[in-house]
Parts: structure tokens; C-alpha cells; sequence
């Protein structure tokens, strides 16, 4: 059953080093808050997993969070590179990275079979591509029907899921809408759930009798943490800060610009900085 | 069109991207990539395609967004989406499900038959440059009914032998992609800022079919790392048109007020 | 794209003697209006898909119009036995009915398969039971990671697809709330997809950003056809008749009944006759 | 519960209905069959377990129904749910992905081992009877936590031997869904109208732990077509106290009415 906590707190207690991390969130109620007390608390060899690496996971390379990532797309999306990510990939800096690579149908595939309790997954696809022999993790199954040979990669159950959604109840039931990525999956498919919301209500209130909801006992822990997708935006509360992803090239470009930023926006600031975007943007809406 | 079409001057980008708008229809269900490729399919629905189905590979269906995304699943194409599914959804159903007529796609690198590099420059394992790596891409190229691909020519981009296949065009050529089980087209378009290209009926090479006005072969020669092979009939391709070029800039100029009004 | 037929010009246009149709719905939605018209159009050897054959399948098969069934749970949902359906499997009548039985895990898989346009399906079950027995389309496969074997049966692809959906708008976009079942999964699985529906409308209106809807590029046609889920129902529009379900016991459990009930009520009838259903449970609602 | 709890006269069928709620706590996530599972899991609802979660596999979560279904997908499920997700959704990633707790099951046979056949009676390609089949119960018995089976006692249903073995309960016995792969638990209680059967801790053999008020063992063997084994200390089962009581017969009274008003 989720627990309410501080952010501090919730992230003290699911998440330990050398943990597999799954920060999802694609392109929307991408969980920046979060992986901030990630950084903030040291947390060290994580592998990371997440099917579009971009500014969250910049910043966590960049900080030396973690040994290996778990990716099918890294980059700045409508931006371009992520500096850390390549310096990383490149120069080892500020450790060496190790990479699992692939690509989204299979990372979305493999999210869905670890939240169906598979041990792998299935699909059609990395048909004359290199990959496959780059990554032993992609294999070939034979359907026992057709003989066709699909493509077949291994269920990703990570041992803590991250995301942001845009609020709970006091049962601790989270309410998910427009684009879901993979949300849905990556809590159900991770041993440990750590959500953050825009808002705590009483009752979720009218909705579709379809709307996505994760029950309160797939989540380990919930933070209230407004404006906590910042630059990444919330349905109905705040849009995308799509100037922040522009001006990250910049910042991140350089080691000492990047380090820089972070010590004073992550490592000497707290989750409640995010309530000034949630704030800023709610009042251009 | 004629030339009294077309007063305006205009640039080799928005030549491509009119030219790959040109290239899409109200029947088409279009899977969409950010930048080029959603200026063009926004072109053609604000123009001569008023009923295409864009999707984007985020979840949204049949969106009409009114300013270009900055990303994949900017806010705007949810808002304007006649539903939004998850991701995993989106790989299954609809693109795997083969329900997309037309995919774009972009590379880091081409070959002659439009196989693509967005992984890396140099080894895999020691990487001059690290490319973002496969996103949708290769299942794209499978699974959509045909696929244009944009790119803007150079002899750094246009390559003889690519450092990574990241994403299987027509491969070796001829019937490659059949001998793989793949039962779409594939690359159909490449449209570059210089030229169009097709796959040759046979052999699969891209071969130039139609030039952008102002453009000799020598130019294209020059951009490609490989000896470039022009059908026997090359067309002149028709420059933008005023509604075009208009329709085109009005949306961008939307796009940067609403993108200004957002910081 | 989705033309806008009557039913019967919609049956007629898609239903073919031989094909293998899908009436779906899982309680909910059940398209007794579309399968009647399929009954009175006289078609032949169908081979009929659905996971829980009940009323609307006894009437199929009760009037000959199946050569096979494809299914994983056959009865009157919390009343008991299928009249018709027992009399064709062990006695032959109104002709033999050849079947192919599956779970429900497998039949959900296979539809989710064909939407997705894979082979085959692939879960885990069918562990220590009769049925792969006596079911050649299930087969195992196995994990190339872990060395699990898992069941594989395949792909459900049916020639038609016949559902029933709430309203759609007059670009043929369907939308469905409530009880979901296997409907998106059929409709995409299936060569063509039938819809009867409640309503049309000029616009779906205000609904979740992510509302299960159809795209009229789905669907082969769309008939009108109010209360065309009778003795099912249509969330937010009338219940379901319990008492029919209750009621249908008697109707089928002797041939001539059956036979009597069937010519009054199907084929000296119209879907028109569905439509005072729907106004009669709007009135109690 | 004394006997001071008990003052009303009550049915088997009451019995059985209440002995199942017993078995439930708020903590478990209960994947709900229709009839008295129904019964039973709504009535814990409504007595001691009021946050266990409801889930039926017509795709409603953590429902809270005022009347009992007559089907699983009744109306009357969806409005008063949390949420409602799609059959396929709810087979993979509620059921098989090892979110419940506990699961129901009746049978029309079962034998010694809680294996259970819903089938066909006779042989599968000329049976005399032909049952409805499997429906979820494979899966949910290798899925769920743990399995209740529900079923009126009697020598036809509770057989030497399966017509058919269309859910594996323990299967020959001992280790049997291990070597399977299994990880859960399988029947761990086998209410009937007479008596409440455990599985042997190391032969897995459902064995008389527990008897309702007023029934003897020759009834419980009367009724059993295999050799009944009572375990070393058989309890007697507590009967229905009057709020089990009181509360059941509301759930049903207004079940009643509310479906006559249907009509």
C-alpha cells in the first residue's frame, strides 16, 4: 500500500545503490524532482534504465549516479545532443558508462512483459540491423506456428520505477492522463514504485470509467512535489518549458557550466524550487 | 503549378519540406518525427491534405496541432489528438499492426540504399561521436507501408558504407527486404535540399529523379559520397508555390510566438 | 475509411458464407442487433470466434449458422447451461459443430496478437491441463533467456469483426466506455470490423485525452442501431436485462421453443425492434 | 464468535457463503468469481475486510458493488469501480503479472488433489455433458496467491477420478506444481455445504480441517467419491453470527430488488 512521504524520504528508502532505476516518463511527467534527490543523495552504480535518455538522465551521468544506462533514444529531444550523456559515452567522464542499447518497440515490449510478469518479450522487428550483434540481450524466437523468427529481448523489471503523475487520492490511487508512455508498465513492472504528484485530493472525482489509474497497492511510496515534471510538463497543470530544453545545450555543453548549474539548482537547492515552475506556469496558461 | 505560382523566394529547407509535403495525401496515416517532417505533414494538412492522420510515436492519433511541437509529445498534440495511447500501445497496434501508410524518417548517415546511421561516427565501442541510437526508427522502417526520408546532402552525411546500420532501408538492394520476411516498401523518397531521389525498380539504388530548381548534377555529385545514378528521366521539381511558402511560414511564425509566450 | 450503412446493407456488404467472425463483447456491448441480421441473411458455415459464447451465440449456432467455434468459456453468465450450443456438440443439432477450446488468457492474448499484427501469442499457462491435449493450437515456445517454457497459441485474425460501441461521430470515429473487453482488439485484428452503434453524433464531445476511440479508418462500416446490445447493455445508455438472461433458460432448452421464439423475435423481425429496448430501460434508468 | 453471536437459523448455502468471507482480510486483492464468491467477497466487504479489493475479469478494479452482478461484467461493476481496464490488460498484466492475492473457483468435478474439471462429463469428443470450459480458472489458479474453491459436497462432483482436467489445482500431489514452474500457492481451502478441506502439508491431499455445526464425518464420506482423510485435530466450523447473517440477506434483498426493477 503507497506510504506518503517526503521526497527525501521516499527516495532514502527505495532507493539504494546499485539499484536498476527506471526514471520514465516520455516526454511528459518526466520525473525531474525526483532524480534531483537522487543526486542530491549520493546515490551511486545505478543502472539506468529508460527508453529516452534526455535532460534527466544528462544530469544524472553528468553526476556520476550511475555505471551502465538502459536506453533506446538518447538525446535533447527537437534540441539535439546530451553533452554529458556523449562525454560519458566518449571520455569515461566523470566515470565510464556502460551501455545496453535498443530500440523503443523493444524497450516499450519489454517494459509490457516485465508489468505481465513474462520473462521476456516479444515483437516483430531489429530486422538487418547491427544491433543485435552489439547486444546479446536481443535474440531471435521462432513461432511454433509460422516458423517466422521474431525478435525477443528480456522482461525489464527494474528494481525501482520513478515517475511523475498528476495526483493521488488519499487512498494513494494516481491518476495518469494524456501521454502515458510507459508509466503504466514501468510501475507494474518494477519491485519498488515511487511516484510523484501535482496534487493530493480527496477523491480523484469525475473521470472515464477507463481513466488510467494505478491502484494504491502498486506503489511503494508517494511525494507531493508541485511542478516536480519541471522542465517536462503535467496535463492540465503546466506545459512544456521548451525554452529549458533549448538553454540545456548551453549549460550542458561544458563540465564546469554543467557542474556549476547543478551545484546551485540541484545539490544546494530542494524539491519545493519546483513549486516556482508549477506556479509560473499556471499563471501563463 | 506554373510559375506564376510562385513569386516568393524561399529556402533549400523549405523546399524540402514542401516537397515532402507534396508528397502526402488526405488518405495517408502518417507516422511523424519532429522537426522537417512535422512541418511538412502540418504543411500538408493545412493544404492539399486536409484529412491525413498524423501520428506520432508518443501515443497521439489523428492530432491537429495548430503550432509545431518542439518534441515528440509536447502538450499540444495531446490537447488537439482524437485519443492518446501508451507507447507500448502505439508499437503494437499501430505501427506493428501495420495500420501506418507512410513513415519519415531522418539520419546521421544514408547509404545508396537508404539504410541509416543515428548510433554512432567510428567504432561502436569506442565512438568518435555518439549518436542518439535507434528511437523508433527501425521498426518504423518495417512496418510503415512506404517511408521518405529527409535529410539535407553532404558527403559527410551521404556516405558509401555507413559505421552503423541503425536502421535497414533496402540493404544490400534488389530483394533484400523480401528475403528478410519484410513485406513493406521501404524507402520510396529521399528528399534532400539539392534533389529527390527513388530506389531503381530493380536494384533498389537511390537514383536522383528530380532536381530542385537552381541545382546541376555536379552539385548532387559533389554532396554524395557515392557515384550518383540518375534515372533517364529526371524531372525538375516544381519550386514552392505562394500558398505554400505561405501556409509554411505562417506556421512557423505560430509556433515561435507560442513557444515565446511559453517562457 | 468507415461508411455509414444500415444493417442490413452492412451485413450484407461484409458477412460472407465461410468467413470466420468475431461477435464480440465481453457482457458489455454484445451486438445481438448485428447478429440477428447475420441470422436472417441466412449465412452458412461461419466459423464463429468469441471468448464467451452466451445468448447471442446459442442463437447463431441454434439456427445453423456455424460450422465451427472458436472459444474459451461457453454458457449463460450466472444462469447456466447454453441450450443450443450443448444440443449441436452432443447431439449435432441443427448440424455438427466442430470446436477449437481455448482460456481465456489464450483467446485475450490472440486477439491482442492480431491487433499487433504478430503470429502468434505468448503467455504463461495451460500448465498441467487437458486442453493442449485435445488442442492442437496449443503449442509451447520458450524463453531464449531463461529456458521457460510458455504457451503459444495463434494469432486470432478473423475475416470479421462485429462489436457494439456507444456512439460515433459522423467521421466514423467510435468511441467505447465502460467495459472494455477484447473490442479494440478485435476490431484491429479482423480484415474487416463492423460497428453497430447508439448514436451518431457531430462530435465526440469532451471526453479523457485518452478515451478509448476507434479511428474511422479502422472500421469497414458503422449501422445505427439504438438499443442493438439487447439483452446486453450500453454503459451510460440502458442496463442490462437480467431477466432475459434468466428467461432465455426456458426459450432454449427445447428445440421448438427455440425455434418458435427465434422465427417471432429475429426473423419476422427488424433491427428497428431493438430500438424499444433502449427507450424502455431509458425510462426506468 | 460465542454462541450468543448466533441466534438465527441459517441454509448451507449461507454457511459456505460466510466460512468464504471469513477467509478474506482488507489487505487481499481478490479476483472475484460470479455467484457466492460474489457473495462471499462483497459480504467481507461489508463486514470485517472493508478495504479488500474487487477485482472481476470483465476488467473492473477495486469495485464496491451495492447489489450483486448476475454476470461479471454487469453495469453495476464499472460505476462503482476505481477503474476498468480491458480483458486483455487485465489477463496479463493484473492476473499474470501476480498482483492478486487470492482467487476463487468453483468446479462441476473435483478430486482429492483440488484439480478441477469444467469441461465436458464423458469423453471430450462424444461427451454426455458438455460444461462451459476453462474460462480464466487455468490461469487464475496458477496466478493468484492462493486459491478458495467453493462447491456443494456430493458423489458426483467430488469424484475418484476427472472427466477432464481443465484446472490444475495439485495435480498428482507432494511437489507437483513446483516441478510445473508454479510459484504460487494453488487451493488452500476447499469450503463446501459440509465441511472445510486443507491441503495436506506434504502430500497436498485436501484434507478435513475444519467441520460446520451439525454435520457428522459419515455425511462428509457419504458425500466424497474418494477415501475422506480428516486431519489429526478437525475443528468445529463457528457458525454464521447474526450480523454475517443480517448483512447477506441485505446484499441479497436488495439484489433482488434492484434486478425486479430492471425488468
Amino acid at each position: 500500500m503507497a506510504q506518503f512521504m517526503s521526497l527525501g524520504d521516499a527516495v532514502a528508502a527505495l532507493v539504494r545503490d546499485g539499484d536498476t532505476v527506471a526514471v520514465e516518463g516520455f516526454t511528459h511527467l518526466i520525473p525531474h524532482a525526483a532524480a534531483h534527490e537522487v543526486i542530491r543523495q549520493g546515490r551511486r552504480d545505478l543502472t539506468l534504465v529508460r527508453m529516452t535518455p534526455d535532460i534527466v538522465y544528462d544530469q544524472m551521468i553528468g553526476m556520476g549516479c550511475a555505471a551502465k544506462l538502459v536506453f533506446s533514444w538518447g538525446g535533447n529531444p527537437g534540441v539535439g545532443s546530451l553533452h554529458r550523456f556523449r562525454d560519458a559515452v566518449q571520455n569515461g567522464w566523470p566515470r565510464p558508462l556502460a551501455i545496453e542499447e535498443h530500440a523503443h518497440a523493444a524497450m516499450a515490449n519489454a517494459y509490457a512483459a516485465g508489468a505481465a510478469g513474462l520473462p521476456f518479450a516479444m515483437f516483430r522487428g531489429y530486422l538487418g540491423v547491427d544491433l543485435p550483434a552489439v547486444n546479446p540481450n536481443i535474440r531471435r524466437v521462432t513461432c511454433p506456428f509460422t516458423g517466422e523468427a521474431l525478435a525477443a529481448v528480456p522482461a525489464l523489471r527494474p528494481d525501482v520505477a520513478i515517475v511523475h503523475a498528476l495526483k493521488a487520492d488519499r487512498a494513494g490511487n494516481v491518476l495518469i492522463e494524456g501521454i502515458l508512455g510507459v508509466q503504466k508498465e514501468v510501475v507494474l513492472a518494477a519491485s519498488r514504485a515511487l511516484v510523484t504528484v501535482e496534487e493530493i485530493v480527496d477523491d480523484l472525482g469525475p473521470r472515464s470509467p477507463n481513466a488510467v489509474v494505478l491502484p494504491g497497492w502498486t506503489i511503494a511510496a508517494i511525494a507531493l512535489v508541485p511542478g516536480g515534471a519541471h522542465p517536462s510538463y503535467a496535463h492540465g497543470y503546466y506545459r512544456r518549458d521548451n525554452a529549458f530544453y533549448l538553454g540545456w545545450d548551453d549549460i550542458a555543453r561544458d563540465r564546469a557550466s554543467f557542474t556549476a548549474w547543478m551545484k546551485t539548482n540541484v545539490l544546494e537547492a530542494g524539491p519545493d524550487a519546483f513549486a516556482a515552475h508549477r506556479r509560473r506556469l499556471a499563471v501563463a496558461a | 503549378m506554373t510559375s506564376a505560382d510562385t513569386t516568393l523566394a524561399y529556402t533549400a529547407t523549405e523546399m524540402m519540406t514542401v516537397v515532402s509535403a507534396r508528397a502526402l495525401t488526405s488518405a495517408d496515416v502518417c507516422f511523424v518525427g519532429i522537426g522537417l517532417p512535422s512541418a511538412a505533414c502540418n504543411l500538408a494538412r493545412l493544404t492539399h491534405a486536409p484529412d491525413i492522420t498524423l501520428i506520432y510515436e508518443s501515443g497521439t492519433i489523428a492530432t491537429r496541432p495548430s503550432v509545431l511541437p518542439l518534441s515528440i509529445g509536447d502538450g499540444e498534440l495531446c490537447d488537439t489528438a482524437l485519443t492518446t495511447v501508451s507507447v507500448p500501445e502505439m508499437f503494437r497496434y499501430w505501427l506493428q499492426g501495420g495500420r501506418i501508410t507512410v513513415g519519415f524518417l531522418p539520419g546521421a548517415q544514408i547509404d545508396r540504399f537508404a539504410n541509416l546511421n543515428t548510433t554512432v561516427i567510428g567504432p561502436y565501442d569506442r565512438p568518435i561521436t555518439r549518436l542518439p541510437g535507434s528511437g523508433g526508427a527501425p521498426e518504423i522502417m518495417t512496418h510503415c507501408g512506404e517511408i521518405f526520408v529527409t535529410m539535407p546532402q553532404s558527403r559527410r552525411s551521404f556516405v558509401d558504407k555507413l559505421d552503423f546500420v541503425t536502421t535497414f532501408g533496402h540493404g544490400q538492394g534488389g530483394d533484400h527486404r523480401a528475403r528478410l520476411g519484410i513485406r513493406t516498401k521501404g524507402p520510396t523518397r529521399l528528399i534532400t535540399d539539392l534533389c529527390v531521389f527513388e530506389p531503381d525498380p530493380e536494384t533498389k539504388e537511390m537514383t536522383v529523379t528530380s532536381i530542385h530548381p537552381g541545382i546541376d548534377r555536379d552539385q548532387i555529385r559533389d554532396a554524395t559520397g557515392w557515384p550518383v545514378r540518375f534515372a533517364e528521366r529526371v524531372a525538375e521539381t516544381a519550386p514552392p508555390t505562394d500558398v505554400e511558402l505561405e501556409t509554411l511560414r505562417d506556421l512557423h511564425a505560430r509556433t515561435r510566438r507560442a513557444h515565446a509566450a511559453d517562457t
